[in-house]
């Protein structure tokens, strides 16, 4: 057992998010704590795990310390399956070969809208961001996993602009939007583990972490998010987890 | 919105397709291109960005360029700042992951000088591959129901007479002109790609005109001993220029890995005060150096070889 | 018609995609194909002709298989014959053009015992396509106007929203199974062609399932160490089975060409009496050897080494 | 000077159509005459002319002897430039990157519709023919030149099945199906050469080859076909056009 003192937030949110993913599934994994999570997984407990980046790279190998800086580099295809071009590794979404996208968010909504476009007004941006790369892609096409930091300021009532869809304005208009695959499967965060309801699509909290109250969550969530009474509690990291994950991140690049 | 076939067809049909020789100097590959043309950049992020081409074109001082790229790294701040530019389509924009929200964009797009014209990365992936199949558009299953769409005006959707699903329609990118840096290729314009492809094949093949760089011209006998390994087809091109290092200080698959500490740099000069900063940058890097090799001494033959050894290590387990 | 999406996902998604062995015996893959299946066969003509798999799939006297290959030469005249198939679709049917017309296709198609659905040959690459990229139809400019088109009933006119011009849309073809032969591949399934590809991608990436036969089987260790040679991914792949010679007596490239003198010996075994013929080969060829090797036996040691020697001379300069 | 007694008729067939060819080109060709001929334009005075197979191939160098039996397998692609899927291949058609499709004929109409598929009614067929391949994309999608023996049989008034469209119902009827480039070109013959007229879109002679008169074109085409008073004279085949051919195919398997 290990207790808060033994790992960084960073550090929480990459194991909580590995053991998200399944042995044998296939994953379009984004870099920073997704690759990261992905990685950790396939050498614990998923062997069987397939990774994709949006570079057009099937199945690489990750060099512990080498972390690619982009999933547009040759780093990334090291020991790669496959590399295909950028459109044809996207339409492997489409057609159906991927189970999982994962990717890291900047600010989320309550039906899981993810925004990387623009703060502010759209006809007159606060602020111009790097935008959807392939995420919208991704979170149109398949079920996604996101991992980010859990503040008030990122988990909006309502994104300023919808770049990757989540379940768009709740109930059924996803898929009456013409998105009838896919849509958000969890949200990892430092605090907790949240799914969505099946019904309105509202996201709600499933499980805390060790030590975090819902009360906790309450205060830095910036919509109204409901929690069950009889919650789950993650279990934390183990020293096996951390090890591996320290040694995949030796110097500390995602996880500080 | 797509081009009429028939303008398309008209456009090739007058193009010189025959095996010919097609080398010329940087600086001639630079008359190829005309003020408001619309733009296609190979590579993606820090990856085989045609930089040499990119750089020449700022110091002929280009104008009203329609860029587009699959996702736009510093190739874009330069375009902005130079005034090459005030318009890129692009699915992502800032210098890389790494490095944060680019500063340069910010200043030109937040003040309206330029445009930053944002689409999903697989509906530009299909806008080039319907541009390059010679029809108008291209269906497609994502961007529905999201802002990417919502702000965009040309986009189509249909109810698929065969199945009754709603898809959206992306129309053809048929770029007059595709800047494209490979690995080799010859005279001809036959070019072999290694290792990520990007959207460069679909994009060259849609272009009204493709000048490749290369970081080494080969014979047409050894394109024709692995004919299987051509990626891009002498009918397609009508420039070839030979640069070694064309895409520092970015990557090029197999040969070079980015320029860290000179991007590390950029990153710096460019944080504070973004416009100073990049057209310090611009003085020194792009309008200071006499030719192409005067640059490559300004990034440094330490930088250099340090980008080299670790790009021949791809190939080394 | 074109497969609904969610069908089409949810038959992909219950697939075992993961890195797995799937090495089999020709026999044990047999099993993999269900009567009624529409199964797509790579290759052209006398190309790369999975014909190892089409021998198993006669001699386990599979049933109404719904064929479809870009261009069909004797495993045509083979799958009517010996009762597999009764519909093949195809762009064109015959042994290939030194032959003349296939006797046995007409004797079949002309008593309409069985169908030949004639698509042009673009056409079903497109359909290939459409079913590889997960939509659920290609636009397309020829055919419009002949009566290649005309006979067809799942074909459907548009005006394009972006040009008005008028397009016609193919419906995605997404095979239940597809037999492909190549040169290497893995336990995994990570499969390289060597030179020819021509619609087995698409065909591969649209089916529900891949049947890989292969020349030989290489270490997973092999693929990585290229992987932008790798042409089919084990993600597609249900079953790799090792059949040196897979092609015979068609040609696969690089290896071996076409086994002239054999597919003399066939076209004149059904030329006067088509039927009878064919039943002979049968019996002879696919019946009678208790397994590949004994095929290969009669096809004769001579033969073999005379289409291995033209075959790798392609490579000699 | 050669005379009639010096080539085969197919040899004659070869020159004429190769000498339809302009140096520069990009021209899809067929095995048998077409590839002959435009292999012997590329010798004598067209060495730009860029070659297409439909199974793939780019540029190929044809080796003399060794002219590939089908248009799909590896002898196709000897130091070709380039090799590429089938769909891609037929895709430069459509893109417009060739000039001329170059093919053989079996069967063909007033308008320059031809038929390789059916013999009869197309709902129970006389004879089954081997079909479109890719003949119906290329005329539907380039400048055709169609090369074949002049048979009453073969130059019929309304092909039982078009194939491979030419200009359909005449006038503006190919326009009008959607097909708003290409059309029939040249239709070469052992007696003459055959164009469209701009307006009707009907077969007319051009020219016709040394010691042919009117009255022979006449017998062995079965429509009413077109024939200028003052018809060109074709130049009779070169000793040097007749020496590479025979170069090319020495067996004669396709110029007996």
């Amino acid at each position: 057992m290990t207790n808060q003192s033994d790992y960084t937030s960073a550090e929480l949110l990459a194991v909580m998010s590995a053991r998200q993913l399944v042995d044998g599934q296939t994953v379009f994994a984004g870099v920073g704590i997704p690759l990261l999570a992905a990685t950790l997984t396939q050498r614990l407990q998923s062997p069987g795990l397939t990774i994709l980046f949006e570079g057009g790279v099937l199945g690489p190998f990750v060099v512990p310390g080498e972390l690619p800086p982009t999933t547009n580099e040759q780093r990334c295809t090291r020991r790669a399956n496959m590399i295909l071009a950028i459109t044809d590794v996207l339409l492997l979404l489409q057609r159906g070969y991927v189970d999982i996208g994962f990717m890291g968010g900047a600010e989320i909504d309550r039906y899981g809208n993810l925004n990387s476009s623009i703060l502010g007004d759209p006809e007159n941006p606060k602020i111009r961001l790097p935008g959807t790369g392939g995420g919208n892609d991704i979170s149109s096409l398949t079920q996604m996993i996101v991992t980010m930091k859990h503040e008030k300021r990122r988990f909006v009532e309502k994104v300023d602009f919808i770049t990757s869809p989540g379940f768009l304005d709740g109930g059924s208009s996803r898929k009456d939007s013409g998105l009838v695959t896919g849509g958000m499967h969890r949200v990892i965060t430092d605090l907790a583990i949240m799914g969505f309801d099946e019904k309105t699509k509202s996201m709600k909290v499933e499980a805390l972490h060790p030590g975090v109250t819902a009360e906790q969550v309450r205060d830095n969530t910036g919509f109204d998010i409901h929690i069950d009474d009889d919650l789950m509690v993650t279990e934390s990291p183990t020293i096996k987890e951390l090890e591996v994950l320290r040694h995949l991140d030796p110097e500390q690049l995602y996880t500080a | 919105m797509a081009q009429s076939y028939l303008d398309l067809r008209a456009a090739t049909s007058a193009r010189d397709r025959s095996l010919r020789e097609k080398v010329m100097s940087i600086e001639e590959a630079t008359s190829l291109v005309n003020n408001g043309d619309s733009v296609a950049i190979g590579g993606c992020t820090a990856s085989r960005t045609p930089f040499a081409m990119i750089w020449a074109l700022i110091r002929a001082a280009k104008s009203d360029l329609k860029i587009s790229r699959s996702i736009t790294s510093t190739e874009g701040d330069l375009m902005f700042a130079s005034g090459i530019s005030n318009h890129i389509l692009t699915s992502w924009f800032s210098q890389g992951i790494v490095w944060g929200i680019s500063k340069v964009m910010r200043a030109y797009t937040e003040s309206n000088r330029a445009r930053f014209e944002e689409w999903s990365h697989m509906s530009i992936g299909l806008r080039y591959r319907a541009g390059a199949m010679g029809v108008p558009f291209m269906p497609m299953r994502s961007m529905m129901g999201s802002d990417v769409a919502g702000q965009l005006d040309n986009l189509k959707e249909m109810d698929c007479p065969f199945t009754g699903e709603k898809m959206l329609l992306v129309p053809a990118l048929n770029p007059d002109v595709a800047l494209i840096h490979v690995q080799r290729c010859d005279a001809y314009g036959n070019a072999q790609i290694d290792g990520l492809q990007f959207m460069d094949i679909d994009m060259a093949m849609a272009a009204n005109r493709v000048i490749l760089t290369t970081e080494r011209i080969v014979s047409n006998d050894q394109i024709r001993r692995s004919p299987d390994q051509t990626r891009i087809p002498f009918i397609a091109v009508e420039a070839v220029v030979e640069v070694p290092f064309g895409s520092a200080p970015h990557e090029c698959y197999g040969m070079y890995e980015p320029f860290f500490s000179h991007m590390d740099d950029y990153a710096s000069l460019t944080k504070t005060n973004p416009e100073q900063g990049v057209a310090e940058y611009l003085e020194k890097y792009y309008y200071g150096p006499k030719d192409w090799t005067e640059y490559l001494e300004l990034l440094g033959l330490g930088e250099m070889l340090d980008a080299t050894y670790r790009g021949r290590s791809i190939q080394n387990d």
